[in-house]
């Protein structure tokens, strides 16, 4: 795969310049490393452009792109009209035609309008064609519920999208994640989909010293603990690490599993983690039936039946649109709260068959 | 665009017309204010500049027509009747709102009042509205259904397939496009390479025609045009209401994609300064109508924040309720 | 629940005249049954239309409302333009208008173009509305691959659309449920969909006699059997029948429990009988990641995982693309070959922990 | 409609054109033969009578420009260059064929022939098409990109967005409507209020001419003028193209919604006839000359059949490659 610190120098050194004023070089909000992932492909690779609704004269809407328009002119960093299906379906021709298209759809919510697109020609042209076509479009999407917009605006659809076959899946949740993930997808010659669950942009933090790529295939340990697998992905990965917290002063010592890709997901990597503490809770915020919690504890049932000393649990959003008021919002989503009392129950569990 | 005719209009029916979108501005006004305090929350987009659409509107229907709406509906479901405490109470989330608290400020309901919300996706409403009015039509009924969409919305591909097929039905839905010139930080020049939306409807052979938006005694004569050939069976129409919205798209909105003189410039042609200063010019109304309309706007506002304040939340446990129909057959 | 039987005195007579061609008055094609049910529906009920593409002129293109456009005429059965999102819509809206719809989405492929409206309006009216609202619409909907029609014309997304709360989903197997769930559906206030898999239309069988009416709620046993459950619905069932006949020649009973309703589940029918057998195959159209098998297999491990002797199985399309070749196309679907290998498999294998 | 100006024609040039009509339409017949011997499967969409489009479009293409087409596409594919044999084997489901087999006759593909596929959802190649436009500018390539697509597919919300989007960038794009009248088993009048596809094409601010599709030198030279101005920059066009299908919709369609009649009427117009009559009438060719053509293009469409019978299969084992790319960055 292209190593994106060869490309990016010049990119670290003016993104640090910026960052200056966010403080340390080092530290920065999850907003500003997709933007400056975004400016680092820019600059490193002139077939790349960014093209959505309002990435332009508005910012963003939720501020990613602010400045870009003002740096790489309204060529590269495209306004599109409210047309979904016509602007994603143009960055699939685009990706074909030889540049490379990162295609940004304000919201999950708004994918469905270009799911056509996204279904029956991103993720089916390569094998349909018998391979002759490759579709490296990156389609960025905020994702995910808690800030009271109600039913229509409050998806958490990556697992859902993760059925598909042909496409990629990535939730990227950690500062490094969100900086270097970019030029990954971009680097392959797949569709990938980068899910930026809503909750992330204003989360600060370190950069990893150094670190100057990461990859698209695996899942990481963000934090060691022997007596429960926490499986998880997205903002739940941070409910999950402040669960565990609470939980080690009970003397449970969960480990966090972030899955960084839905699709495909790295099963050596939960294998590995399940047969070590034998005691699974996963963690997703789509709606419980069908979500991705389902597919993951499947397959530790077909690949880890016996190690398990307990039934899989799950903790997902509840069975209904989700509601605006703050409470019932609050009461349907995934909570450090709900969180750890499922591990209670399954860690204290009699795990004797 | 067609010039209002400026047709004799009584001092009552003057003082309705300001009245109902004096009662949307302090409504929208107060709105911002709690939302800076934190009362309501969520995504929250004001009416502001836009009133004399939904006034001049809402008076050419019966309270039998059915209205869909968009995410920006305040307006149309205060003067559509729907009483602002049970808005208000919406907006803060409670049991006593109009949708249980479950909607917000996007999802504005009242079917006693034929209101049909509140939709959040661009164009989404309007194939909701073609649906009503096949059902009107296969019921004999002579009521219409009115349809609120923005500028936006025209480049949506629901937008030509639900104008086609209103029109090659001939169904009696009035399509009113808000054309306020923007789309969030997208100018509509910048959108659609056709910014005439009248002309875009004409190749659905629908009637079409452009009104000023910021003045009401024009919406209403258009409106009432459309309305009887709608119901006389004509089959749809639509209305480009030009107009502007004078604050910020949402509440997140930094605006940098328009300058100070074009908001200004706009304002001063605001719907209630126009119609307020034509009023006076007729000596139809003094100062003090205009001072008391806005008081007892204001205190009609105050008690439905009361009404929010001291109302109950929906218990937790009725999360799940209404996800699918309590009584089944 | 309203009361089929009742209703379908007149059509049940003339549905009876019709059938008389086919052969014996009980015995019926499922498209016949189809067509009979919204006979049945159109005369009972003044309110119901049928609304799609090409379901009038042209018959349906599978010929299942054929002869209803010259029996109702043009508003009552009424063709459609290729107009996926605003047709849905309206169906939408007239159900909410006081009619009651039958849209018929020619085939599933093409719903992806309706989602929107199907997720964030039918689905969530009601809820959204505080309970104002309710969406008495019945979508129909041709599924499943099986006859070369390569990858958009070949998904099977019932499973998928079985994650959206607020959905009923339900996909009629047999005659006696192509004949008489229309009408439980048209009789429920929730939008439900109905999926037939496109080489069900063919199927004939017998009419149970004296049958008036099916529930939408229920599973049902369509086979009995005491060592293993091979759940499944749709086309598949009769994959599953014709491969427990083959396995009971040589010694091993399986039970076939036919799903019916994928949303919500019947839990309750998938328990008894997993506790029965002890042993589960679960075989699904569906792409195998994320498909409906994995949501079964989760909620088995949830509620009776100590019940089980052996991992569950699953029987699901391979993760690709539908290919248009036959030998391909093959080797992607579930078979009754490969359900007979896996349940060999999982009834051989040994159960003790 | 735009009147054919025949313009002084040379004899080779006619042969050319008949030729590949004739390639086609032997092609055609052939499927439709092979289909009832069960040698081809799944959705067959045969092209006889539009052959003129095809042929007249192609024409008047660059190797380097991009195409996009439906999944009636046979004719497209063949005269783009594809070699019968190549696509032959792909109806058969074979190796060879064009797509490996996998995709069949809704799934043409030949990058190197920047053939970019059949595509068998109604509308959706008007994106892709779009894209590969604006790829095209981004990359200041003089090529364009020339879309096919029904009339059945103007209905969709993609023809409607697409076309904003690609007239608003001012994209190299030939929009290459293919009105046979029917979209499956619904007349274009019982499914669009505006029968006029140019009509609407001019919403957009497209230029738009309507062509007669039965004759491949109008075909031909409303083609040239509507590139040369695309590659001057001048943005997209569409050309509306008056044909007609002689055969079912596909190989299930029992042809209801039409009559006899009206299909001999427009068979007696047929392209094969209308270019046969001209070139003889000119005296620029013979009865031999044609039997010839008839004979060479049978002869080409036997090969290809002999190739896709004695061709392999895609073994089992690869059933899941190029799911994904076999090279990563
Ligand atoms: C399908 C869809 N795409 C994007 C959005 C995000 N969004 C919300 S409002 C809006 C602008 C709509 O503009 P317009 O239709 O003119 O209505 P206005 O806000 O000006 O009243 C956008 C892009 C959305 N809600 N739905
Ligand atoms: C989105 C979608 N809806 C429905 C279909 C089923 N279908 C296949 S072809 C067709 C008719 C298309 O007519 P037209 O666009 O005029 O093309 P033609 O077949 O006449 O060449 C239909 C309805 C489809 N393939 N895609
Ligand atoms: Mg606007
Ligand atoms: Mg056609």
């Amino acid at each position: 795969m292209r190593s994106v610190g060869d490309e990016v120098g010049t990119g670290m050194s003016s993104s640090a310049a910026d960052l200056a004023k966010a403080g340390s070089p080092a530290r920065m909000a999850y907003r500003d490393a997709v933007r400056e992932a975004i400016r680092d492909a820019m600059k490193a690779d002139p077939r790349v452009f960014l093209m959505g609704e309002d990435v332009g004269r508005y910012g963003g809407s939720y501020a990613v792109s602010k400045g870009l328009l003002e740096e790489f002119g309204p060529e590269r960093i495209r306004d599109a009209p409210l047309s979904e299906s016509a602007f994603v379906g143009a960055g699939i021709g685009a990706a074909i035609g030889g540049s490379r298209p990162i295609v940004e759809i304000m919201t999950v919510n708004f994918s469905l309008l270009a799911l056509d697109q996204i279904m029956n020609n991103a993720a089916t042209l390569s094998h349909m064609s018998g391979g002759q076509i490759n579709v490296p479009i990156v389609i960025r999407l905020a994702t995910g519920a808690g800030r009271q917009l109600a039913a229509q605006h409050s998806h958490s659809l990556e697992g859902w999208y993760a059925h598909i076959p042909g496409l990629r899946i990535l939730a990227p949740s950690t500062i490094d994640d969100a900086r270097f993930t970019l030029a990954a997808a971009l680097a392959c010659p797949d569709p990938v989909l980068l899910f930026e669950h809503l909750y992330l942009y204003n989360m600060e933090g370190e950069l990893t010293a150094g670190l100057e790529r990461v990859d698209l295939d695996h899942a990481a340990i963000r934090r060691r603990g022997r007596d429960v697998t926490l499986i998880t992905y997205g903002w739940s990965l941070h409910k999950c690490l402040a669960a565990a917290e609470e939980l080690a002063k009970e003397g449970i010592e969960a480990e966090v599993l972030d899955l960084r890709t839905l699709r495909p997901l790295d099963d050596a990597a939960i294998m590995m983690s399940v047969r070590r503490t034998r005691r699974v809770v996963i963690v997703d915020e789509g709606w419980r039936s069908g979500s991705l919690s389902a597919e993951i504890a499947t397959r530790i049932v077909e690949q880890a039946f016996y190690d398990l000393d307990a039934p899989v649990a799950r903790v997902c959003t509840a069975e209904a649109p989700v509601p605006y008021a703050k409470h019932l919002e609050d009461a349907a989503l995934p909570s450090p709260a709900r969180i750890i009392s499922v591990v209670r129950g399954v860690v204290s569990g009699n795990g004797a068959h | 665009m067609k010039a209002p005719m400026n047709p004799p209009i009584a001092r009552e029916h003057g003082l309705d017309l300001l009245r109902e979108m004096l009662r949307i501005r302090s409504f929208e006004d107060r709105c911002y204010q709690l939302y800076g305090q934190m009362k309501i929350r969520g995504f929250l987009h004001l009416y502001n500049g836009e009133e004399a659409v939904a006034v001049g509107t809402m008076g050419g229907l019966r309270p039998s027509d059915a209205v869909v709406s968009t995410y920006r509906e305040h307006g149309h479901a205060i003067t559509r009747g729907i009483p602002m405490s049970a808005v208000m109470a919406e907006l803060y989330g409670k049991q006593t709102g109009c949708s249980r608290g479950r909607g917000g400020s996007m999802h504005i309901f009242d079917v006693s009042r034929r209101f049909y919300g509140g939709n959040a996706i661009v164009a989404g409403g309007l194939p909701i509205a073609v649906g009503l009015a096949l059902a009107q039509k296969l019921q004999r009924q002579s009521d219409i259904t009115a349809c609120f969409f923005g500028d936006g919305a025209v480049a949506e591909g629901e937008f030509h397939e639900s104008l086609n097929l209103a029109s090659l039905w001939k169904l009696p839905v009035l399509f009113i496009c808000e054309n306020n010139l923007y789309a969030m930080g997208t100018a509509l020049e910048r959108a659609q390479v056709e910014t005439d939306i009248t002309t875009k409807a004409r190749a659905y052979r629908i009637d079409a025609a452009a009104v000023d938006g910021m003045d009401v005694l024009a919406v209403e004569e258009a409106v009432r045009d459309a309305v009887e050939k709608i119901r006389r069976g004509a089959g749809p129409a639509l209305l480009e209401m030009r107009t502007y919205r004078f604050r910020a798209h949402s509440m997140f909105d930094p605006q940098l994609y328009r300058d100070k003189a074009e908001i200004e410039a706009w304002q001063k042609k605001g719907p209630l300064i126009t119609l307020t200063t034509r009023l006076k010019a007729l000596g139809l109304i003094t100062e003090d109508d205009y001072q008391r309309l806005e008081r007892e706007a204001a205190n009609e506002v105050d008690s439905a924040v009361a009404f929010a304040e001291s109302s109950p939340w929906e218990p937790v446990a009725d999360l799940e309720r209404f996800v699918y129909a309590e009584r089944r057959g």
